[in-house]
């Protein structure tokens, strides 16, 4: 009882430090102490756990940990800060191949449906992450192919394979006796984290590693259930939420969304033809922070829609908070941009811009394909690329500024109106325009409270 | 009450703190922030050890050990790469 | 392709057609540029910058003339001197062809191709060579300045140890080109402004400024395909005038603007509105030259009415010479380059062009302009 | 098994279901629904319990909730809205009575030492809520005078109380059986609530009923170790830790330490005469926030040091930030501010500040008393009191802005230096004022990531 | 592992998440969320429902009556206060 | 107690010493104030505008000073006019102190305590009556404007379709009240400022203005306790020189403030930095009245060498003469209610107070004020 008492309170304490280091790793300010802290959290966690066992069978668990902690702790050293991302993966690989090992030790005949159930999921998440982690790690260093892997039918082998998992796990829970059920389900597993990770791009890496991170977070809690220990559960559980949250934020901050991410690869095997007119794709002013936060180069694109919403003023601000984040802002503009000429340099110079960041038209164009967020703030005629795609068009032939080369490009304006010239503008409907509507005042407002809160 | 009911309410309530305290982070934590979390999600180290450490059938020990061993690569190198990064990182900052 | 240059021998005409700056852009084309001396002078730019961009200079301005493919010039020229041009040549200038009737029949006669600046479309694509806005801009600029240098009280408002400063109140009328410009001018030194036009258009590129906008209802109005007011009638000037009344007996400043394209301005300050102003305010009529907004408005003159100072000086963008050359000269090259056959390095008439069937008034002959046509046979 | 099963589930969606309301009524625009969502959770915990119990012994329970819920509602509907927080602080009472009625009823023979002690909590400050609670809501009605009681030895009389409650809670967990310490502990909780809170103004009620609110959470959370509860301990203690921070949030922007709010009343008999010469008193940009965001009526009086800065921008973003969230924001400007006349007019026109904010320091003066936060930024000798309170000082007689008139006094400045006339300025000394130290241009842009936040 | 352990982590995980929870609330909510956090505590009512239902002792079972009028008391009114208060804040807002 | 206020006779001066509002607030103290007939005419104040607010005219100028307590003007009087006064009237308007010894002998003869506005000392509480920073705040905002009503250019950028024109440059040198106005105003135009001063403590200033302060080690500089600028030695002067010429060269507009309290203004700009500046640049020489900061201005007059304009216009508030009117009448006001007895309803000349000692110049047939007492007698 006493020992059991101390045992409680150390993972209580363990769990709340896992807690507080989270927390802290997410502002740069501390995240370095709060990784420390976490590390307490852990060091906590195993001297407890070791207290617990007493010393019985220490040559095993300390034979282990040694072995482990010294790969560990040279790979860790050793790697190049180029190459930091596989490592992780790598060790995320690890984290779920032990899940899979613990849920697999903790099968015991007697064991009821509910903890079978918990072991399962324990070695099929474990499983996945361990394989697909490996993929990723293989595309990330370039060991195996960077590029999606793709092949006619993957589909319908997907599916049987998600099948046949799922009927292994059912036949597992019924009849625990047999081995076989248990090697299929991990064989399975292993085979399906594969799968899943191929198809992807090795520039998406990132995202699925931290979504296997997440999966590995599950698979911990899975294992906890499996062996009733509430650290485990706790900290596999809060590893599994935050890391999901961070893959949807890793996603926004690349304009993607999860399933594009995770299923581009499927898709365009099957529909590789299907190139639509484009559609617009409003985006709300949270998404929009997501992927401005992430921009180092931003180039801001005033129109006659600034002027009318007088929105000068917070256009300066959002400029500053972005260069406060690391980021380059140039403002392009162009000659006619307005409905007087010089109209937006009065007002930017109101609000104080320096005039050495206004690029002129044939500055700011070379630059583009190298700008992050195209932002276009109540233009509309002075960035159609009508006036170079479409030769039917009135301002055919006139410069534009091509906002279109940007990564991604944002247009606030109120609505789908025409501007000036009023005619259609083409930009409006590109695969990477996002539109943001509203006045350009409060929507920029908006992004400004998002960046600084 | 059983411990499945506490479990429950336990797995609940870690998920909603999980959920409320990643919020908003800079882009640059990004991978930090993942690597961090990995290192915390080898806490199955801590299963490991009760099964290696129980006895209880020999396949069971072996694999326990096995377990520890590769948590413990997962903690120790996570711990470690996460915070050669963020040392990195605060070195560009300033 | 031979473009010539003469000197702008208007009295008081400080611009020149084109920079050095434009001459080495026209060079590059394959243009054969020639300056008459002096051309730059006014506006700072001394005939060795010119040569050194690649132009010769020519001193004697028939020989030049006589001589030319194609004239730049900014002012309209005298009939003799179009008697100078050789038949087939391109004449490119402001012409006013709506009263120059005896001008635009030299041209035809002459048989020289006459592009009248005042005529460029007003779309999106032709503002480039658009001087009326270019120098309407400026003109709105220099308006402010001129009126700001004389009132007897300072724009911004001043919260000083000895008391405060109200912010002076301008009211500006129109609000096109000039008028825009001059309410941006006047907010930046600080004033109050308010301004009116009849295009309802207007109103949010006025608040788009900062300044307020007046509301008057006059009814219909609306403006033409190219931008340009139409005339109100006699009532709605009457309104109009009424409307206005309070605010300019209010204002410190009052600059007007408003034209009618092809058409005389309307008086909207009359003599008992001036009456009305506090002794010391300024006026500004820049309409002057074609008319005037302003009752008691004398061109190219500053008068003083009972202590309000009316200041009717026309060519305002001339007082800022050097950037109003710079402007037209570039306006000029837009115009030249759009059309430009680089091979051949000459200048082509494109009448298929979207620009050009707009602003050509004679060409080998004939009056080809269609408002311009019926104008002058109507007249006839 | 299968009842069990469904209770769990049951108490597991109700806890989800109070946790999403907390969250819900922490902003204005989801509110309603908050409270909504965590009443249907309430239902849910009680249809749950209820099931639980099986049918027995209905009536009492029934009668119960038939009485209660009744007085409940007709005393929820027919209050008048400006008495709705005394009708809180009185609610809450009844929530603590509970809590000491379930801590009493759980007490069986059987128990052990740490049910016991769970049981004593319970009983402890389920009692000091309820009297405390009936104190402020007779304080708040006027029932009981608002002001605050002070008696000699109040302290002495405070410190035996205190005393006599752990004595004789650690005697009745000792001596379970013999009903008088429980009595004691009862009636002594209830002495001491009544204590603890006649001591303190009425304005400082609402304060006070939230910690008590707190209280009554942890209560119910001792109640729930008591009687082994899950739901009653998330809910409790979900309850206690916000009602903290609320406490905390509510102190911040009255621009009180809680210490301050609870202890003021003891200390100012003790002690009457301490009138020190005052000393500065530093705050940070978040305790101004709170501080700010509760303001309904700004003043901001720019100087020298906000031109140094090159503020104005941020500072008209701040104006706005502050008029948005419903304040009424002017700007008062002293004749010599700046270094040149009319310094501060050029600067703010910049930044496009309209000129009807802009009073004159006549205009400004008058008004001052009704501003809750004056914020003083790069400004010092044109506020400084001395010309009005010290003669012999150089600027003496001279007409200044007073600041000192407001509620609180935000300055913002850089160092303790002295402005352009080299003279000491006491209103940074004075009792309602803050110094917000660091170039105000930083200063305010963090102010401004808050209020954005 | 036991109960007590059990409860203690949810306790943890509880405050932590009520900590997380209440950040920054605009003044204009401070009674509003005291009040609807005051009908939230009112769960004291489940337990008094557990006591009175229990019959294990006749003064057990009227303290649990007791208990639940008055907890009853603060979850109706509470809820209904708090409702009426945000109702009033909306009116006022739009 | 009688004020006088005598109209200012110094031909183009528009100026009054007191504006109807401020005769309002001299009656309500109890003064009983008599204006000189036509006295604010030059500023847009009739003489009924005066008696309105209880004023009453009088139209003999000698019998308007010879029955003054009091007399308020704005420019130092003849010494004939001084014989006018009675003894033990109080004198208040500029006085130049350090050169009209004359003027000063006249004043103690007569036995009149004489005021000088130029001696107000400049400490915090006595801004309110600091004429020299009233009016040098209204002539850096007048200089600015007669600069940019000149120079062949616009001030602002503009990104155009006729393309960009660059900001002009503006640079001042002295960034004293006038200065400092001045970068105010270029700025609120659009234009790219950099000044100079020799006072180390400026520099933040100018920066808080928007504008760049050119670094110059010149060693050793410093300021008076007035806030005045130390008189630079020849090597300095040069040095400076030196440091300013590219910038001078590089500017569209230069505008010289530099003055030294008592002293003859340095020349700064000198003929060969004229010569290196393009042609159409504007130079406001703002010392030219006291001898002069650019080397060639001509007081008063606006000369044109080898292009380049220079404007040597004093008394540039003047221009805005309402204005420096109500500035200067508030100084007044506030100068005569500061050591006003309301009991007594009169001014009293009280030596302990700390303003009065450091601008009374002579007082009960004597010079009273220390320095200039020195001067004077030094200068016998
Ligand atoms: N520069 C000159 O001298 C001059 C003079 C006269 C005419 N023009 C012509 O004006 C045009 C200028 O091009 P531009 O791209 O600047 O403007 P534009 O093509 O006229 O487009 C302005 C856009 O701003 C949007 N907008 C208006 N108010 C807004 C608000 N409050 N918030 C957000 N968006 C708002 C409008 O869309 P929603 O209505 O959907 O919001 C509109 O599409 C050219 O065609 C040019 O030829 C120029
Ligand atoms: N208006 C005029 O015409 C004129 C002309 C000349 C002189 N003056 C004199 O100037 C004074 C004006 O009074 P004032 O209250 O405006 O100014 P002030 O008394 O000079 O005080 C300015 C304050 O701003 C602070 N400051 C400077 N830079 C800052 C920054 N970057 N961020 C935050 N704080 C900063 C300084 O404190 P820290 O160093 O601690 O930050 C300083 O105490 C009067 O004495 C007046 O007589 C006025
Ligand atoms: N498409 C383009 O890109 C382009 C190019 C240049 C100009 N424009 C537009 O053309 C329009 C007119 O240009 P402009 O300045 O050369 O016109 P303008 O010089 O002919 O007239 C000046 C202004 O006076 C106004 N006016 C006429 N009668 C008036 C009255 N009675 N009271 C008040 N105002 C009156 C007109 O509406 C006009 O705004 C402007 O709106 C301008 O934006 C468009
Ligand atoms: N205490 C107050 O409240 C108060 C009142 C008025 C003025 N002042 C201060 O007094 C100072 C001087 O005022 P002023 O404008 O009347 O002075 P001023 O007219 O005598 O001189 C104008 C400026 O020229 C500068 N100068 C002198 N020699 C120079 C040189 N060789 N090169 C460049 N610059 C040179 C001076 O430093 C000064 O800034 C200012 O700083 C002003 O802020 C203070």
């Amino acid at each position: 009882m006493d020992l059991s008492i101390i045992t409680s309170l150390g993972y209580v304490v363990a769990s709340g430090l896992f807690i507080f280091g989270l927390k802290m790793l997410g502002s740069p300010a501390t995240a370095r102490k709060g990784n420390m802290v976490s590390a307490v959290g852990m060091l906590v966690a195993i001297v407890v756990a070791l207290l617990d066992q007493g010393i019985v069978e220490y040559q095993f668990i300390l034979g282990g940990m040694i072995v482990g902690g010294a790969v560990g702790a040279i790979a860790a050293r050793a790697v190049a800060m180029t190459s930091m991302p596989e490592m992780v993966a790598l060790f995320n690989g690890l984290g779920g191949a032990a899940s899979l090992l613990v849920g697999w030790a903790a099968l015991s005949p007697d064991a009821n449906t509910f903890t079978l159930i918990t072991i399962v999921l324990s070695i099929l998440i474990g499983g996945v992450t361990l394989t697909g982690s490996l993929i990723a790690y293989g595309k990330l260093s370039e060991t195996l192919g960077s590029g999606a892997v793709m092949f006619k039918g993957q589909q319908l082998v997907n599916s049987l394979i998600i099948l046949g998992v799922f009927g292994s796990a059912i036949m597992f829970c019924l009849e625990p006796t047999d081995p076989t059920w248990l090697y299929v389900v991990i064989g399975l597993s292993l085979v399906f984290g594969v799968m899943a990770v191929i198809p992807i791009g090795g520039a998406d890496m990132p995202v699925v590693i931290s979504l296997l991170n997440s999966y590995s977070g599950l698979a911990a809690c899975a294992a906890g259930f499996a062996i009733n220990n509430n650290v485990l559960i706790v900290a596999g559980s809060l590893v599994g939420a935050s890391g999901i949250i961070l893959t949807q934020i890793m996603c926004k901050a690349m304009n993607r969304s999860l399933s594009n991410v995770l299923f581009s690869g499927f898709a365009s095997v099957s529909n590789e033809t299907t190139e639509i007119e484009g559609e617009i794709k409003p985006i709300n002013a949270e998404d929009a922070y997501y992927i401005l936060e992430a921009a180092t180069n931003v180039a801001i694109i005033p129109g006659y829609g600034m002027a009318v919403a007088q929105a000068q003023h917070v256009v300066k601000e959002l400029a500053n908070l972005l260069e406060a984040n690391g980021a380059e802002v140039n403002f392009g503009i162009h000659p006619v941009a307005g409905r007087m000429p010089g109209h937006m340099n009065v007002l930017l110079a109101e609000a104080d811009v320096p005039y050495d960041q206004l690029l002129e038209m044939d500055e700011i164009n070379p630059r583009m394909e190298s700008v992050d967020v195209a932002i276009v703030i109540g233009a509309n005629d002075v960035v159609n690329p009508a006036a170079r795609e479409v030769e039917s068009s009135p301002i055919y032939g006139m410069p534009v500024i091509n906002v279109t080369d940007a990564r991604t490009v944002f247009v606030l304006k109120r609505s789908m109106a025409s501007g000036f010239a009023g005619i259609e503008n083409p930009l409006f409907y590109k695969e990477n325009t996002r539109m943001l509507f509203g006045d350009a005042k409060e929507t920029i407002s908006a992004l400004v409270r998002e960046l600084g809160g | 009450m059983n411990g499945a009911e506490y479990l429950l309410f336990i797995l609940m309530l870690s998920v909603f703190l999980g959920f409320e305290l990643i919020n908003k982070v800079p882009a640059t934590l990004h991978t930090p922030l993942m690597s961090g979390a990995n290192a915390i999600s080898g806490i199955t180290v801590v299963g490991a050890i009760a099964l290696a450490g129980t006895g209880d059938a020999d396949l069971a020990q072996w694999l326990g050990a096995g377990a520890v061993a590769l948590a413990s690569v997962n903690v120790v190198g996570g711990y470690m790469v996460t915070d050669r990064m963020l040392g990195f990182f605060k070195k560009k900052e300033s | 392709m031979r473009l010539a240059i003469p000197r702008e021998i208007h009295p008081g005409e400080n611009r020149a057609a084109v920079t050095p700056e434009t001459v080495k852009k026209l060079v590059r084309l394959g243009a054969d540029v020639v300056i008459e001396t002096g051309a730059g002078v006014g506006s700072g730019f001394a005939d060795d910058l010119y040569t050194a961009e690649g132009a010769s200079i020519e001193a004697d301005r028939s020989a030049l003339l006589g001589s030319a493919d194609m004239v730049l010039r900014l002012r309209k020229p005298d009939t003799d001197e179009v008697a100078m041009l050789k038949p087939g040549c391109i004449h490119v200038s402001y012409l006013d062809p709506f009263n120059e009737h005896a001008l635009i029949r030299a041209f035809a006669e002459q048989k020289v191709t006459a592009i009248s600046m005042e005529m460029i479309p007003r779309s999106t694509r032709s503002q480039k060579m658009d001087a009326l806005s270019s120098q309407a801009n400026l003109a709105g600029y220099v308006a402010v300045l001129l009126a700001a240098a004389r009132l007897p009280r300072i724009f911004p408002m001043m919260m000083t140890p000895a008391g405060t400063l109200k912010p002076a109140k301008v009211f500006i009328i129109g609000a096109g080109v000039a008028g825009l410009q001059a309410i941006a001018t006047a907010k930046r030194l600080g004033a109050k402004v308010t301004a009116f036009d009849t295009r309802p258009v207007v109103a949010e590129q006025v608040q788009s400024l900062g300044g307020k906008f007046l509301e008057i209802d006059l009814g219909d109005t609306g403006q033409t395909q190219d931008g340009y007011a139409r005339e109100l009638t006699p009532e709605q000037v009457e309104i109009q005038r009424q409307a206005q009344k309070d605010v300019i007996a209010d204002s410190d400043v009052v600059i007007t603007t408003a034209q009618v394209f092809g058409r005389k301005p309307p008086v909207l300050v009359t003599a008992d509105m001036v009456a009305g102003m506090a002794p010391g305010s300024v006026i500004v009529d820049m309409a002057a030259e074609t008319g005037g907004n302003v009752e008691g408005s004398v061109p190219n003159e500053v008068v003083d009415v009972n202590g309000v100072t009316i200041i009717g000086t026309g060519n305002l963008a001339n007082i800022a010479a050097r950037d109003a050359s710079t402007m037209y000269a570039s306006n000029m090259f837009n115009l030249v380059e759009d059309t430009w056959d680089k091979e051949a390095k000459r200048f082509v008439l494109d009448m298929e062009n979207d620009i050009l069937p707009g602003c050509v008034i004679t060409h080998d002959g004939a009056v080809v302009h269609p408002t311009i046509k019926e104008m002058i046979t109507g007249a006839n």
